[in-house]
């Protein structure tokens, strides 16, 4: 029951999805927006900018090195989590030292 | 900050002062919080009557503002407030020594003497207020302050009445909260009460109504107006000094007041007539009124028949606000003054009885006279003032209201009030005779310390119920400052 | 130099809790372990000042923004700052802190061991860092990654308990969470399809030219947004990871995870519809009433299903739900009353629910009974630990003199300003409710004849200083509340874009 | 409606991004394993890379790594790129999480199947012991 009901409503949602799809800009074409003022700086600048070839690396380390610097965090935060889900014993009853 | 604006303030603050102090005594030291309590509520009242000289006097009335939240917490005094906050900052007084003789074998005294005190600046508060939302603010504290007063003994009857209290209540409440929300919006957010009325005149009559009967409804919960009573009856099973003053005195005519602002502050003598909705509440008063003194008549339990006779008492003074005329509202003004001070003697004789003897039910009072005969004296003088015989003050007030009935042409309500004062005498006048014509095994009991902090008081309230009886012109310069205030004469 | 400071200070305040959350599983071998945990305060305590100076900075000389690395707007990251922000910052602080100062009391003994106490520090950490993130990042696909770790650091702290019905929770609350990213970043690819930007200002410039080309990508995409926050913020239906999670979780963790997790989303959703999108095209797209719709629901269904509970924990949880729908019926509402009354909400709701998570935590803790229906005279054992709570009722009811009725009032004004009385009925409603569910436990705490003598529970002193913190925050928001309302109205203002600030 | 049908399909790629979206979801709503649910987290993030990916090209463009020798040359958008190496870590990162809390509760209940746990855990919850 609970499996027919999601089917129908991912349906309905897929058929809105597929409209708004029609609407977005077309794959592929140089002039969407996303290939903007944005996308032009990236290309043309990151050599000068941050002095490396490869543009996704310039923004990874460099424009949006905030960001990677989170994404670090990211990882330390589930590094730490399962650290504290899988450390075993003492459950709930104090330090047994 | 003038004298009067300070005073306003200390005569609120001295009593949460108190309740504070009170709180922070720890539970041995018995005598030191009988002091505090009375003390704080004395000069609070001392405090309220300065200011009534001072206002009498001059004609001109304090007035404290603070922001809060786009609203204004607005303390100002004006002959109705001050009315309400006299009559319950005295009576706090002579119910504080009455508890502390009946409270003397309680356990709970430090909580009970807490919210005792906390209760009364809150219902100066009210008497105070200045707008609308400084009046819903302390509206509703009054209730949360009462509740553990009411729920005092912990039983399963109290906290069950408790419930229905806070119920009822809030859901008044609510019905003031979308009453002001409504206003706000009608007004574009004037909730002075002065300024009220003028910023109402473009309202349409159909909103007006509705808003009328959002505040009606929402005050006529504690003012216990039929069908809105349920929670009074049952609230009967706190201590007796609470049920004295609090649901015989302040927050009934908490209730009552509102009502009173409601007509007279907020829409004015000018629009409720233009509303013609007069009909309606007189036919709800009228039928509160009898209904209740035929519900009291068949209680056996004393104070649960007070109760009733409570509701009844309460429906003539709002009976006479309704009327919209002159004289109905000076008998309004003086039943609420003469009706607060005689039911509180009712209650403290009550008390008395329950606890020197430790019956609660009206069959079996009889020969109680013999053994407490002042208590029971006191309780048939009054039970006569109750009933609107000549020489006491209940006499006067119920004057005023057929009075003013009859200027309003509505001679019908003169068979209401007489009606009912007969149904007074029936269910009061029994008591008194079975009391000091009935026979009881009950032995004369030597008077302790606690029966005579109750009696005192009991005694000069009685006192001055026979006292307004001779002389009603005392009260005449408040009532008729309350009376031009509402009506250009 | 004031200004490089004031500059500075925005990030500055992100990056010293990351540190301080990365040195943290660090001090498990300091003596004291005491001293690991109030550096933890101490360093909240510093970012809630940084909060109050930074708040002050943007009232007195108007919002700022800040590029990390140097990288202006459209290319790198721009923090902006501006009341919002500061808004945020503050409850966060306000609340982050005596609730790290009431764990900090017994929390070896709460997670099991030393290490175990010490990464729930730096989890803990880690999501007020991600919380002060979201609250000053402009950037849409920084959002993203302050909203993982936040969600990764809140699913981890609730299974921080260790048994089994925590763990299920936790791997419950982290699908849905996860889902809800799904549709988080979604939501923010289909921005980036429709304006090549991430900047939110940047965004709100290429929308205002070109939004009427695709009005249903547009739709979609915020409705992506909204299914998404919606998740993790429990809007009604999308609720059903938060009751367990809330209510098997230790005290710290649910108060942190009600008060300050949820709030977080709720900033970000605000930022992504109010700044990156715009007031003027949202109130044409039919979303705004949608969320007004559900947070109506939520409210009324929240309540109901709080009254049904017997657990504290459990009522406490759903009364968060309830609560959350007052928030979303004002951002739903979309006027100036209504967004006041959404960041005030987000205040008072977060203080005050703080409060009696953390109150619930120590009275269940001492009497060792979790239903409410077996607490008969726990008042009478603890009476500062019920009182609190019962300061913490009150507002949640919206009494006046509270910061509830602050909050509850805007949202009314801000109902009958859009003519929704409907709307009117359900806040009051609301409020009824709250009494209905809260009242109780109240009575019987306090008046309830307990059956047999409870025992006499000595709290300790650091937990209730942190609770009468609270309790104080509570009570001066509801009685004088002109600073924290002219920054809420200045945040609802800015949202809005009605005037340039001076 | 000729149109609205060759735009979806020269938009393809958002097409099969969003089925997989729906796909991972139902995954992990539906099935009661556990670790199928993580799977679904996957597939469900991977849709997402292939949406942004799909956005930042352009037709002919080439990897955004600078090539001095040639000048003609377009690249395509090195912004998603940068960013969905950020998403991978985190899903790694959500991945590593659900599969410790999943061996955290086959050590509880002895199985990896939701629909197991809530009947063992109503079970026990009858009988009013703990689960530990």
């Amino acid at each position: 029951m609970a499996n027919k009901v999601a089917i129908v409503l991912l349906v309905c949602i897929g058929m809105v999805v597929l409209l708004a799809i029609s609407e977005l800009p077309l794959y592929g074409s140089p002039d969407t927006p996303a290939q903007n003022y944005v996308a032009e700086r990236y290309i043309q600048g990151a050599l000068d900018d941050t002095g490396a070839l490869n543009m996704v690396a310039a923004i990874v380390i460099d424009y949006r090195a905030y960001d990677t610097l989170i994404e670090t965090t990211v990882l330390f935060t589930a590094i730490i989590a399962v650290f504290l889900v899988l450390k075993k014993g003492t459950e709930g009853k104090g330090e047994q030292k | 900050m003038s004298v009067g604006v300070a005073l306003v303030l200390a005569s609120i603050v001295i009593t949460t002062i108190g309740a504070i102090w009170v709180a922070a005594i720890p539970g041995e030291a018995k005598t030191q919080r009988h002091c505090i309590v009375v003390g704080a509520a004395l000069v609070s009242a001392a405090m309220v009557w300065y200011l009534l000289y001072l206002g009498l006097g001059s004609g001109t009335y304090p007035a404290f503002r603070v922001g809060i939240a786009s609203l204004s917490l607005d303390l100002t005094l004006d002959p109705l407030g001050l009315t309400y906050g006299i009559l319950a900052s005295t009576l706090w007084v002579f119910a504080s020594i009455y508890s502390v003789g009946y409270m003397e074998h309680d356990t709970k005294q430090r909580q009970y003497f807490t919210f005792f005190l906390v209760s009364a600046g809150i219902t100066l508060g009210i008497a105070f207020s200045g707008n609308l939302f400084t009046f819903y603010l302390f509206y509703e504290l009054l209730t949360f302050a009462t509740y553990p007063l009411v729920v005092h003994s912990g039983t399963k009857d109290a906290l069950e009445a408790g419930r229905k209290y806070i119920r009822y209540s809030l859901v008044g409440a609510s019905f003031i909260l979308a009453a002001i929300v409504m206003l706000w919006t009608l007004t574009g957010g004037v909730l002075d009460f002065s300024s009220i009325p003028a910023a109402l005149a473009t309202a349409s009559s159909g909103q007006l109504r509705i808003l009328f009967f959002l505040f009606l409804i929402g005050f006529g919960v504690k003012a216990a107006i039929m069908p809105l009573h349920g929670w009074l009856p049952s609230a009967m099973v706190a201590p007796t000094p609470v049920s004295a003053l609090l649901h015989a005195v302040a927050v009934v005519n908490a209730g009552v007041f509102g009502v009173l602002r409601t007509v007279y502050s907020v829409f004015g003598v000018d629009l409720v007539k233009s509303l013609s909705v007069r009909p309606i509440l007189l036919v709800l008063c009228s039928v509160t009124i009898i209904l209740g003194s035929l519900i009291a008549l068949k209680q056996d339990v004393l104070k649960r028949r007070l109760a009733y006779s409570t509701i009844s008492q309460l429906a003539y003074i709002l009976l006479g606000a309704f009327i919209l005329h002159p004289l109905a509202l000076a008998g309004a003004m003086l039943h609420m003054i003469f009706h607060s001070t005689l039911k509180i003697v009712l209650f403290f004789a009550a008390g008395i009885v329950a606890e020197e003897t430790g019956y609660l039910k009206v069959s079996e009072l009889g020969g109680t006279g013999r053994i407490l005969p002042v208590t029971m004296g006191s309780f048939g003088i009054i039970s006569l003032g109750m009933i609107g015989m000549l020489p006491l003050s209940g006499f006067w007030s119920k004057y005023y209201l057929m009075r003013g009935s009859l200027a309003a042409d509505a001679w019908i309500l003169l068979v209401v009030l007489l009606l009912s004062g007969l149904l007074n005498a029936l269910y009061f006048i029994p008591i008194t005779v079975s009391a000091f014509t009935g026979t009881s095994d009950l032995k004369p009991r030597r008077k302790t310390k606690a029966l005579l902090f109750m009696l005192v008081p009991t005694v000069i309230i009685a006192a001055f119920g026979v006292i307004f009886g001779l002389y009603p012109g005392l009260t005449l310069p408040l009532v008729d400052a309350v009376v031009a205030q509402f009506f250009s004469l | 130099m004031a200004l490089a400071f004031r500059d500075n200070l925005a990030v500055l305040v992100v990056v010293a809790l990351l540190s301080t959350a990365y040195i943290m599983p660090l001090l498990t071998k300091i003596r004291r372990f005491r001293v690991a945990e109030y550096f933890a305060v101490a360093m909240l305590g510093l970012a809630l000042s940084g909060g109050i100076y930074l708040a002050r900075e943007i009232l007195l000389h108007g919002t700022f923004t800040y590029a990390v690395g140097g990288w202006p707007a459209p290319w790198g990251i721009e923090l902006s700052l501006d009341a919002v922000s500061g808004f945020f910052l503050i409850t966060i602080g306000v609340v982050a802190t005596p609730i790290m100062l009431y764990a900090s009391v017994d929390l070896i003994k709460e997670v099991g061991s030393r290490s175990r106490a010490a990464w729930f520090l730096t989890l803990f950490l880690l999501l007020v860092a991600a919380l002060c993130g979201l609250a000053v990042t402009g950037d849409l696909f920084n959002i993203y990654v302050m909203v993982e770790v936040a969600t990764i650091a809140s699913c981890a702290i609730v299974a921080a308990r260790n048994d089994a019905t925590s763990v299920e929770a936790t791997f419950k609350y982290l699908m849905l969470a996860t889902i809800g990213s799904g549709f988080v970043l979604l939501g923010i690819g289909f921005l980036f399809v429709l304006t090549g930007n991430l900047n939110m200002n940047f965004i709100a410039q290429e929308l205002s030219m070109s939004w009427q080309k695709y009005p249903t990508a547009l739709w979609v995409c915020l409705s992506f947004f909204m299914v998404g926050f919606g998740v993790k913020s429990a809007l009604f239906p999308l609720h059903v990871w938060l009751p367990d999670a809330h209510s098997t979780a230790i005290a710290p963790s649910s108060a942190m995870l009600s008060s300050l997790a949820i709030k977080g989303y709720i900033i970000a959703l605000l930022k992504v519809f109010y700044v990156a999108v715009g007031a003027k095209i949202i109130t044409r797209l039919p979303i705004t009433d949608i969320l007004t719709l559900l947070g109506m629901v939520a409210i009324i269904a929240g309540a109901l299903f709080a009254l049904a509970q017997d657990e504290l924990k459990r009522r406490l949880a759903f009364s968060t739900i309830s609560q959350v729908g007052y928030i979303f019926l004002g951002i739903g509402l979309g006027n100036i009353h209504g967004l006041t009354g959404t960041f005030m909400h987000i205040l008072s709701h977060a203080t005050t629910k703080a409060l009696l998570f953390l109150a619930a935590g120590a009275m269940i803790k001492h009497t060792g009974k979790s239903r409410i229906s077996e607490m008969a005279g726990v008042g009478a054992a603890m009476p500062v630990t019920v009182g609190a709570f019962a300061v913490g009722s009150l507002s949640m009811i919206g009494i006046p003199l509270f910061s509830g009725f602050v909050s509850k009032w805007q949202l009314l004004l801000g109902s009958l300003a859009n003519g929704n009385y409907l709307a009117v009925l359900v806040l009051v409603g609301g409020s009824l409710l709250a009494a209905a569910y809260l009242l109780p436990v109240l009575r019987m705490a306090f008046f309830e004849r307990p059956l047999q003598k409870p025992v006499v529970a000595n709290v300790s002193y650091v937990q209730l200083a942190a609770l009468l913190f609270l309790v104080v925050v509570i009570i001066s928001v509801g009685v004088v509340p002109d600073g924290v309302l002219q920054l809420a109205s200045e945040a609802a203002t800015a949202l809005l874009g009605l005037e340039v600030l001076p | 409606m000729g149109e609205f049908w060759s735009r979806i399909l020269q938009n393809y790629p958002y097409v099969f991004a969003l089925a997989l979206f729906a796909i991972g979801i139902y995954t992990i709503l539906t099935h009661s394993n556990l670790f199928k649910k993580v799977i679904g987290i996957n597939i469900m993030e991977g849709s997402i890379y292939i949406l942004f990916i799909a956005a930042g090209n352009v037709r002919g463009g080439v990897a955004p790594i600078l090539d001095m020798t040639d000048t003609t040359l377009t690249y395509v958008h090195p912004l998603p790129q940068a960013l969905m190496l950020t998403g991978i870590v985190v899903s790694v990162s959500v991945t590593a999480l659900s599969l410790a809390l999943i061996m955290k509760l086959y050590r509880f209940y002895g199985t990896v199947d939701a629909k197991e746990i809530m009947r063992i855990r109503t079970e026990v919850r009858a009988n009013g012991a703990r689960i530990s």
